[in-house]
């Protein structure tokens, strides 16, 4: 053992406290498709985020002088514009660059919105039995919902005073946020709550009472760290769902307004101009990646996380 | 004559049974059926029985990991069962717990110092040198390596986790250990350090132990006196030696009857008894003796009646009929072996 | 123009085909595809084209217009006109004679009074009427026999063929209809799916939104028609979809409305399954301005209503801004290619009724902005946006989902980003935008948006009914269950007193000039109405569909009982 | 046995309404009152016909009870009567659609049907295609079968439908032509032409959910199976000289199929939402279709409907996979 050997050389005092990170980032490293998947995603991030600092064409705006606007439509990929123009003549890098701000940012922010419920409610009915039954029906409702069509409902009977209360792009973004967020939290909170119960058991808890931690730090201290696996695996999944359920939204044409693109809509209007089938490709290419490498990423962070692994 | 440091007065601990399609309230597991018992300062307590007995409840349901369904234990002069949350957080550090499953006791993704250092962060508002100070200490009373103070539990063997475990325990100068069947996960060649360990300790600190456990020469080795519950109940309480010498309760008897006699001589002069059938169900308990399905000396009278626990014999207390004539001595409590009684912190 | 005139040769070609169909049903089955889909059979109950076009199918008029936009007869004998004594001297009469022995699908026998009653059943003032305007100055219908319709208006109607004439007002029959009438319409889906008619098909199936099947009408009155047995009318998809469908898999013998890119106009023409067919009509795509205030805050009821004007786009110069900004040649590049031409007429065709006006063909930025900049609005902030008393230049642009338009809301965006209005874009989906649903929020009649975008025609070859949208009284409001045509809410006593003396007018020249007038007074002296585009109409049919010319007059539907197989 | 599954049942009641009170209220306190989103252009006195039937002026609770009943009394009794020929209904008020004023009932009798066909065979397929898939890969754990059989599966499942299903559009039916455009929901196989026709416009969108539903059961059963395999029962038969193919498909694979069958359960429903998007891109007028038209007309009986009728589907689903689980796997049993 690498670190044994490392201990012994080091003076007794001065043995540096291993992370518990440092030790999932080691396991990580171990899971191929993991690594290519977290490349390609902090590829994919750098794109979205550094990207229009570096490439600055506009996303948006359409050349208001027509005859340059002309010229530059439906172009195939080349160094002025690398993957090519739209059908009028926006530069589909920088509609890809905004396009993903949007989705990733849909994507994550309605994971942590799902993860945070999930695991509050996995929490509380796993921790306190008086809670438990109620809070478990509640989250056996949520599964029992249909939930695309009724992402879609929301979309569409709350979009609006949304969009009244913070314009259309904000409210879009918050509408998206709110229905995706309530209905995929049932997941995290039904693999918490079974976390929490068997880790409640585990006689650390118990000694944990033992010394007179009270609840709350046994949450935090104990059993929260323990569960903290599956909420991650759960979330990075979270991710890729949220991603494709705004995406699929998007398609359908409750999302985002058209000049507004997520990586959903600029495939909806790559659709209508199929003699360039390339325009279709690159939004979902990109969807497509993400979702993949973020998949990936789970399922290197599962076996990560898992202590029986790591400690092999 | 000391005052006993713990005393137990008729606890219980019964968890209800819902069935049916309704989820009604049908009935209870009594683990815990009923039990008294006191404990002096200084002194080891040894609980035997089989496994399923509600020794390990009657532990928790001590230190209230449990919350008991009746009964009193009072913990050097409070009454732990009836204590509200705060006061009770307050108690904690006197009465601490060493647990049976070192690796599941020990958080996994804690690293040693903060698992020891925990008690303190808890009930201390020491700085963190101090605390790490105090955590190093312990670690040497234990024997542990100052090195580890960083690693996690899963990078020590089952004996070092164990140390963890009781080092753990000590952090905040507890009198009352209740050492739940702390050596029944290890090797066999480790589980003697461990117990000289815990013997050194209640040395050097002058510590009270209710040791739970289902190794009777362990036990014989290391306790003072002996309960032997069965079935949620003590059938006997009595001084170690008199009882290893002559168990009274036939359960007790057909215990110990099965336990490694170092003397082949006397080994062979022994007759094993060996009990018939299973242990009945604690939701369902027999309307008399509990031991009455099993006992080969059972009468018609131990079908009908529950024995009391009773002084039969001076500090010998026992709950069966067969004792029932028998008239015990005007002796109080049961006096505690000597040895132990130093460094009685008070 | 190659594709224009490679259509033309096939157009003609089809017609040189010898016609060799002498038996009804001899050619099997006809695949339409309509990619929206009916979801009603009634065009009195639906302003829908989807609708209209396909009940032409089963229900008929007394007469129609070619693809020249002449009238020809349909159930009636002939065509009525002054000269022949059908329209009386001072034009406030018409007499319609019926084909003698015509037959209902069902056999019983076609009636003056069934035309009657399609009038009653039309103007009842409960019944929410889509057609009401095509009955408009009717003041009796009377029936002194069973083959003669007398309609009698309340002045001269210079221009009387509108009641039963063309695919939008059909007669019905009374015996099926007769307990329909009024609050009841909606309730009779049975009359509403299969309404009994004399065309040359009849409704066998009808799924809602989905597919009507129809069958040779045993009954209709050319024995030898209609060449195709069967008949399917699909609907859903898109436009691409169905073109497709027909230029390059095959699949379906027609499409309607293959409204795709010019792009991939060449690209599926190339796949030599079939042909585009196009022709100018009256159908422009044009922006309308609101005059009224659609914001959300007013109280439901009170949006978009003449209580509220809007509050800067009842300024000339900002809407005439607004046009100047709009370069409309690159619309149609984008958008239809040969398929559209750009214009500044509501009205552009036929040529006597179109204004020679064409002032806004070139873009004009720099005017557009010192236009804006001489009403007030300026950009005082730096935010790129122009306000005027705290208010912002900011409007909500919506149309239809749909691609063109997509890229039309796109383009125009920045535009007018361009000369300092803040745009925000809003697509509804067309089945909403045009269903004329009062219950959704969405519908082009309620205009809860500062501008929109679609295109609108008329059918018949006479602007009047047409201008007569934009007439005071025609403004959509809950009182009228939102079903008015003045769209803009546009309205000018001015305007009300020309178009009526347009409508007492007969000679053809004034009658013209008029109309070029009011034309003007809605685009360029007003510009509540900025057209874009004079659209063509783009249909798809198979090679092997016989007989079929593109109508722009009336339904595209008009001659189905003529289409025929080539073999 | 019995009482686990009257347990389920009971529980099962509760959580239907619950899920038809959450509808219900979604819909009902949405901006705007119900009795304005009844198009104007329904007459007034149609509209208090409508209003009498929807209980409008009533308050929110008796609305809801009075939705319940159109829900499970009259609508049920007309299906008896369409049936039976019998007049149970009586002509009591039925959810009528909005937009097209048919019963949404009929309205989703007549589009039922093409998803059942559709999604039906792609789950079917799916499954057949995912279990041997997966136990091979299992059996066979890293081997190059089971790297390429997780990549691809890991693909197949991260890829969302609507891209491959415009992809495979493109290729399979614009490029190479191979498949029809548009679906054709009118198509009654009779005979062997028509039943290849309605193979060919159903191979795309089944192939496209298909390979979806496949990717992610055959991860499920190649995990069920690794947990299995390692377990002391399968080193046991192998000890007892059992040959290969009896432990494992004999053995493993029973112990497998729990987990995997109720995956297989629990997972139709959802894929009901994922034939919204399939229908959408491969045009097929279906439920999920109706769905999206009546979200987009405003037709709130139809949405409240399907929704619901989705709700049940999935609820029943659930208890159809707790009760296999309860008869398959003994020891969850046990109270």
């Amino acid at each position: 053992m690498s670190d044994a050997t490392a201990a012994t050389a080091t003076p007794d005092r001065e043995d540096a406290p291993r992370s518990l990170w440092r030790d999932v980032w080691d396991q990580f490293r171990m899971h191929r498709g993991a690594m290519v998947g977290l490349f390609v995603l902090s590829t994919l991030l750098i794109f979205v985020l550094i990207g229009p600092f570096i490439w600055t064409a506009e996303p948006i705006r359409v050349n208001p002088n027509t005859a340059e606007m002309f010229r530059s439509r439906n172009l195939p990929p080349s160094w002025s514009n690398p993957f090519g123009t739209d059908q009028v003549g926006r530069d589909i890098m920088a509609r890809l660059m905004l396009g993903g701000k949007v989705s990733l940012a849909v994507g994550f922010v309605a994971m942590s919105v799902a993860v945070f419920l999930g695991t509050l409610i996995g929490l509380l009915s796993g921790y306190f039995r008086r809670l438990d039954g109620a809070l478990m029906r509640l989250t056996d409702l949520f599964l029992s919902l249909p939930l695309l069509p009724l992402i879609l409902v929301l979309t569409f009977l709350y979009g609006p005073r949304l969009k009244e209360m913070f314009g259309p792009n904000l409210g879009t973004f918050f509408i998206l946020i709110i229905a995706i967020g309530l209905t995929s939290w049932m997941h995290v909170a039904r693999i918490v709550r079974g976390q929490v119960l068997a880790v409640k058991e585990r006689e650390f808890v118990l000694a944990a009472r033992s010394i007179g931690t009270p609840a709350r730090r046994i949450i935090t201290r104990h059993i929260l760290p323990n569960v903290l696996a599956p909420v991650m695996v759960a979330g990075a999944l979270g991710v890729a769902n949220a991603i494709i359920t705004e995406s699929v939204v998007s398609f359908l044409g409750q999302g985002f307004q058209s000049d507004f693109s997520t990586w959903g809509s600029m495939l909806n209007s790559a659709y209508y101009n199929q003699t360039y089938p390339m325009q279709m490709v690159w939004p979902g290419l990109a969807i497509s990646l993400t979702v993949l490498s973020v998949n990936y990423v789970g399922d290197g962070l599962r076996d990560a996380l898992d202590p029986r692994i790591r400690g092999r | 004559m000391p005052e006993p440091l713990v005393t137990v007065d008729d606890l219980k601990m019964h968890f209800p049974i819902y069935t049916g399609v309704f989820r009604r309230h049908t009935g209870d597991v009594k683990a815990v059926d009923g039990v008294s018992f006191s404990i002096l300062p200084g002194e080891t307590l040894g609980l035997v029985g089989e496994s399923g007995c509600g020794k390990s409840t009657v532990g928790r349901a001590l230190l209230r990991l449990y919350e008991p369904t009746a009964g009193r234990v009072v913990i050097d002069g409070d009454d732990v069962v009836s204590l509200p949350p705060e006061a009770l957080r307050k108690k904690r550090p006197t009465m601490q717990m060493v647990f049976q499953d070192p690796q599941a006791s020990l958080n996994p993704r804690m690293t040693l110092a903060r698992i020891i250092g925990e008690p303190l962060d808890e009930h201390t508002d020491w700085p963190k040198a101090k605390k790490l100070e105090r955590v190093y200490e312990l670690m040497d009373q234990v024997g542990l390596n100052r090195r580890f103070a960083n690693r996690y539990p899963h990078e020590f063997s089952g004996g070092q986790r164990q140390r963890i475990g009781i080092a753990r325990a000590l952090a905040l100068n507890p009198k009352f250990i209740v050492c739940d069947e702390p050596i029944a996960a290890l090797d066999v060649s480790i589980q003697a350090q461990v117990v000289n360990l815990l013997e050194d300790l209640q040395e050097k600190f002058g510590l009270t132990y209710l040791f739970i456990s289902h190794d009777l020469s362990m036990v014989r080795h290391i306790a003072d006196r002996v309960a032997v519950m069965y079935l949620g109940k003590i059938a006997e309480l009595s001084p170690r030696d008199a009882l290893y010498a002559r168990p009274l309760h036939p359960y007790a008897e057909a215990l110990l009857s099965a336990v490694n006699e170092p003397d082949p001589v006397r080994a062979q002069s022994r007759k094993r008894i060996i009990l018939k059938g299973d242990v009945p169900s604690p939701a369902n308990p027999p309307i008399g003796c509990n031991f009455c399905t099993r006992c080969p000396k059972v009468f018609d009278r131990c079908r009908v009646e529950k024995p009391a626990l009773r002084e039969v014999e001076p500090d010998r207390f026992v709950a069966c009929h067969l004792f029932d004539n028998i008239v015990a001595g005007p002796t109080g409590a049961p006096e505690a072996s000597e040895h132990n009684q130093q460094g009685v912190t008070q | 123009m190659k594709l224009r005139t490679a259509l033309m040769g096939a157009v003609a070609a089809l017609g040189l085909a010898p016609a060799a169909f002498a038996e009804r049903g001899a050619d099997g089955h006809v695949n339409v595809l309509y990619w929206q889909a009916p979801s009603i059979l009634n065009p009195y109950l639906s302003s829908g084209t989807k609708d209209v076009e396909t009940a032409s199918l089963v229900l008929e008029g007394l007469a129609g217009f070619d693809e020249k936009g002449v009238v020809i007869p349909r159930l009636a004998e002939s065509v009525p006109t002054v000269e022949n004594g059908g329209i009386s001297e001072d034009l406030t009469q018409i007499t319609w004679k019926l084909k003698p022995g015509l037959l209902w699908s069902d056999g019983t026998p076609v009636t003056s009074a069934d035309a009657k009653f399609t009038w009653e059943y039309c103007t009842h003032p409960e019944g929410g009427c889509a057609q009401a305007a095509r009955y408009e100055g009717i003041t009796s219908i009377d029936t002194p026999d069973d083959l003669t319709v007398v309609i009698t208006f309340s002045g001269p109607k210079p221009n009387p063929y509108q009641a039963f004439v063309g695919g939008t007002s059909p007669i019905l029959q009374a015996a099926q209809f007769a307990n329909c009438l009024g609050a009841a319409a909606s309730t009779c889906s049975e009359q509403n799916f299969k309404p009994i008619g004399t065309g040359p098909f009849v409704v066998k199936d009808f799924k809602v939104n989905d597919v009507v099947e129809l069958e040779a009408n045993p009954n209709y009155r050319d024995p030898a028609k209609p060449a195709f047995a069967t008949m399917t009318v699909k609907g859903g998809g898109d436009a691409q979809a169905a073109a497709r469908a027909v230029l390059e898999t095959g699949e379906f013998d027609y499409a309607w409305n293959t409204q795709i890119n010019p792009e991939m106009q060449a690209q599926m023409s190339a796949g030599g399954k079939g042909v585009l067919l196009n022709g100018f009509g009256t159908l422009v795509e044009r922006i309308e301005m609101n005059m009224t205030d659609p914001s959300p805050s007013l109280p439901e009821g009170e949006r978009s209503t003449t209580k509220h004007p809007h509050p800067f786009l009842t300024d000339l110069n900002v809407r005439k801004a607004l046009s100047m900004a709009i370069d409309r040649q690159v619309l149609v590049d984008i958008g239809y290619g040969a398929a559209g031409r750009a214009t500044c007429n509501l009205v552009p065709a036929p040529e006597m009724f179109a204004s020679p006006n064409t002032d806004c063909l070139t873009q004009d930025i720099e005017g557009a902005r010192a236009l804006l900049e001489e009403s007030g609005w300026v950009d005082s902030d730096g935010d790129g946006v122009r306000e005027k008393d705290g208010m912002k230049l900011k409007v909500l642009y919506q149309t239809s989902v749909n691609p063109v338009r997509q890229d039309f809301q796109a383009i125009i965006k920045s535009f007018w980003n361009d000369i300092g209005v803040e745009v925000e874009l809003k697509q509804v989906d067309a089945s909403v935008f045009f269903g004329g649903d009062a219950g959704s929020p969405d519908t082009f009649q309620k205009f809860y948006a500062d501008v929109e975008m679609y295109a609108n025609n008329f059918d018949g070859t006479d602007p009047e009914p047409y201008l007569g949208q934009y007439l005071c009284n025609k403004i959509p409001a809950p009182e009228n269950q939102w079903q008015g045509e003045n769209v803009n809410r546009f309205c000018d006593p001015a305007y009300d007193e020309l178009w009526l003396e347009l409508s007492k007018t007969s000679e053809m020249e004034k009658r013209a000039e008029i109309a070029i007038r009011l034309n003007e007074m809605l685009t360029k002296d007003s510009y509540v109405i900025v057209p874009l585009v004079d659209r063509g109409r783009l249909s798809a049919a198979s090679n092997t569909l016989g007989g079929v010319v593109l109508n722009t007059w009336d339904t595209e539907l008009w001659n189905a009982q003529d289409w025929f197989r080539i073999k | 046995m019995l009482t686990y599954t009257l347990r389920r049942l009971l529980v099962a009641i509760p959580t239907l309404l619950l899920i038809s009170l959450v509808i219900f209220l979604l819909v009902d306190l949405a901006p705007g009152s119900p009795a304005s989103e009844i198009p104007l252009t329904v007459p007034a006195e149609v509209r208090m016909k409508m209003v009498e039937a929807m209980g409008i002026n009533e308050p929110v609770h008796i609305r809801y009870l009075l939705w319940l009943k159109q829900f499970f009394w009259t609508e049920p009794l007309y299906a008896i009567d369409a049936a039976f020929g019998t007049s149970y209904a009586d002509g009591a008020p039925r959810i009528i659609s909005y937009s097209s004023k048919v019963p949404v009932m009929d309205y989703i009798g007549e589009r039922l049907p093409q998803t059942l066909t559709v999604i039906g065979t792609a789950y079917l397929i799916a499954i057949l295609i995912a279990l041997p898939i997966g136990i091979y890969s299992a059996y066979r754990q890293y081997s190059w079968f089971d790297q390429v059989g997780t990549f691809v599966s890991m693909v197949g499942y991260s890829v969302p439908t609507f891209f491959t299903g415009l992809l495979a559009i493109i290729i399979f039916t614009t490029w190479l032509g191979w498949f029809p455009s548009i679906y054709n929901t009118s198509l009654q196989v009779v005979d062997w032409a028509t039943f290849k026709q309605q193979v060919r416009q159903m191979f795309l969108p089944v192939a496209v959910l298909a390979l979806f539903n496949a990717a992610e059961l055959s991860r499920y059963t190649r995990s069920a199976m690794l947990e299995n395999l390692s377990q002391d029962y399968a080193r046991t038969a192998r000890a007892k000289g059992l040959s290969e193919g009896t432990v494992v498909l004999k053995h493993v694979l029973r112990n497998s199929m729990i987990p995997v069958i109720t995956v297989i359960t629990l997972g139709l429903p959802a894929i009901f939402a994922g034939a919204i998007v399939t229908e959408q891109v491969f045009k097929i007028n279906g439920i999920g279709a109706a769905l999206i038209g009546a979200i987009h007309v405003n037709d709130l009986p139809v949405v409240q409907t399907i929704a619901f009728i989705t709700a049940i589907l999935i609820v029943l689903f659930n208890l159809v996979a707790d009760i296999l689980y309860g008869i398959l796997d003994p020891r969850i049993r046990y109270e």
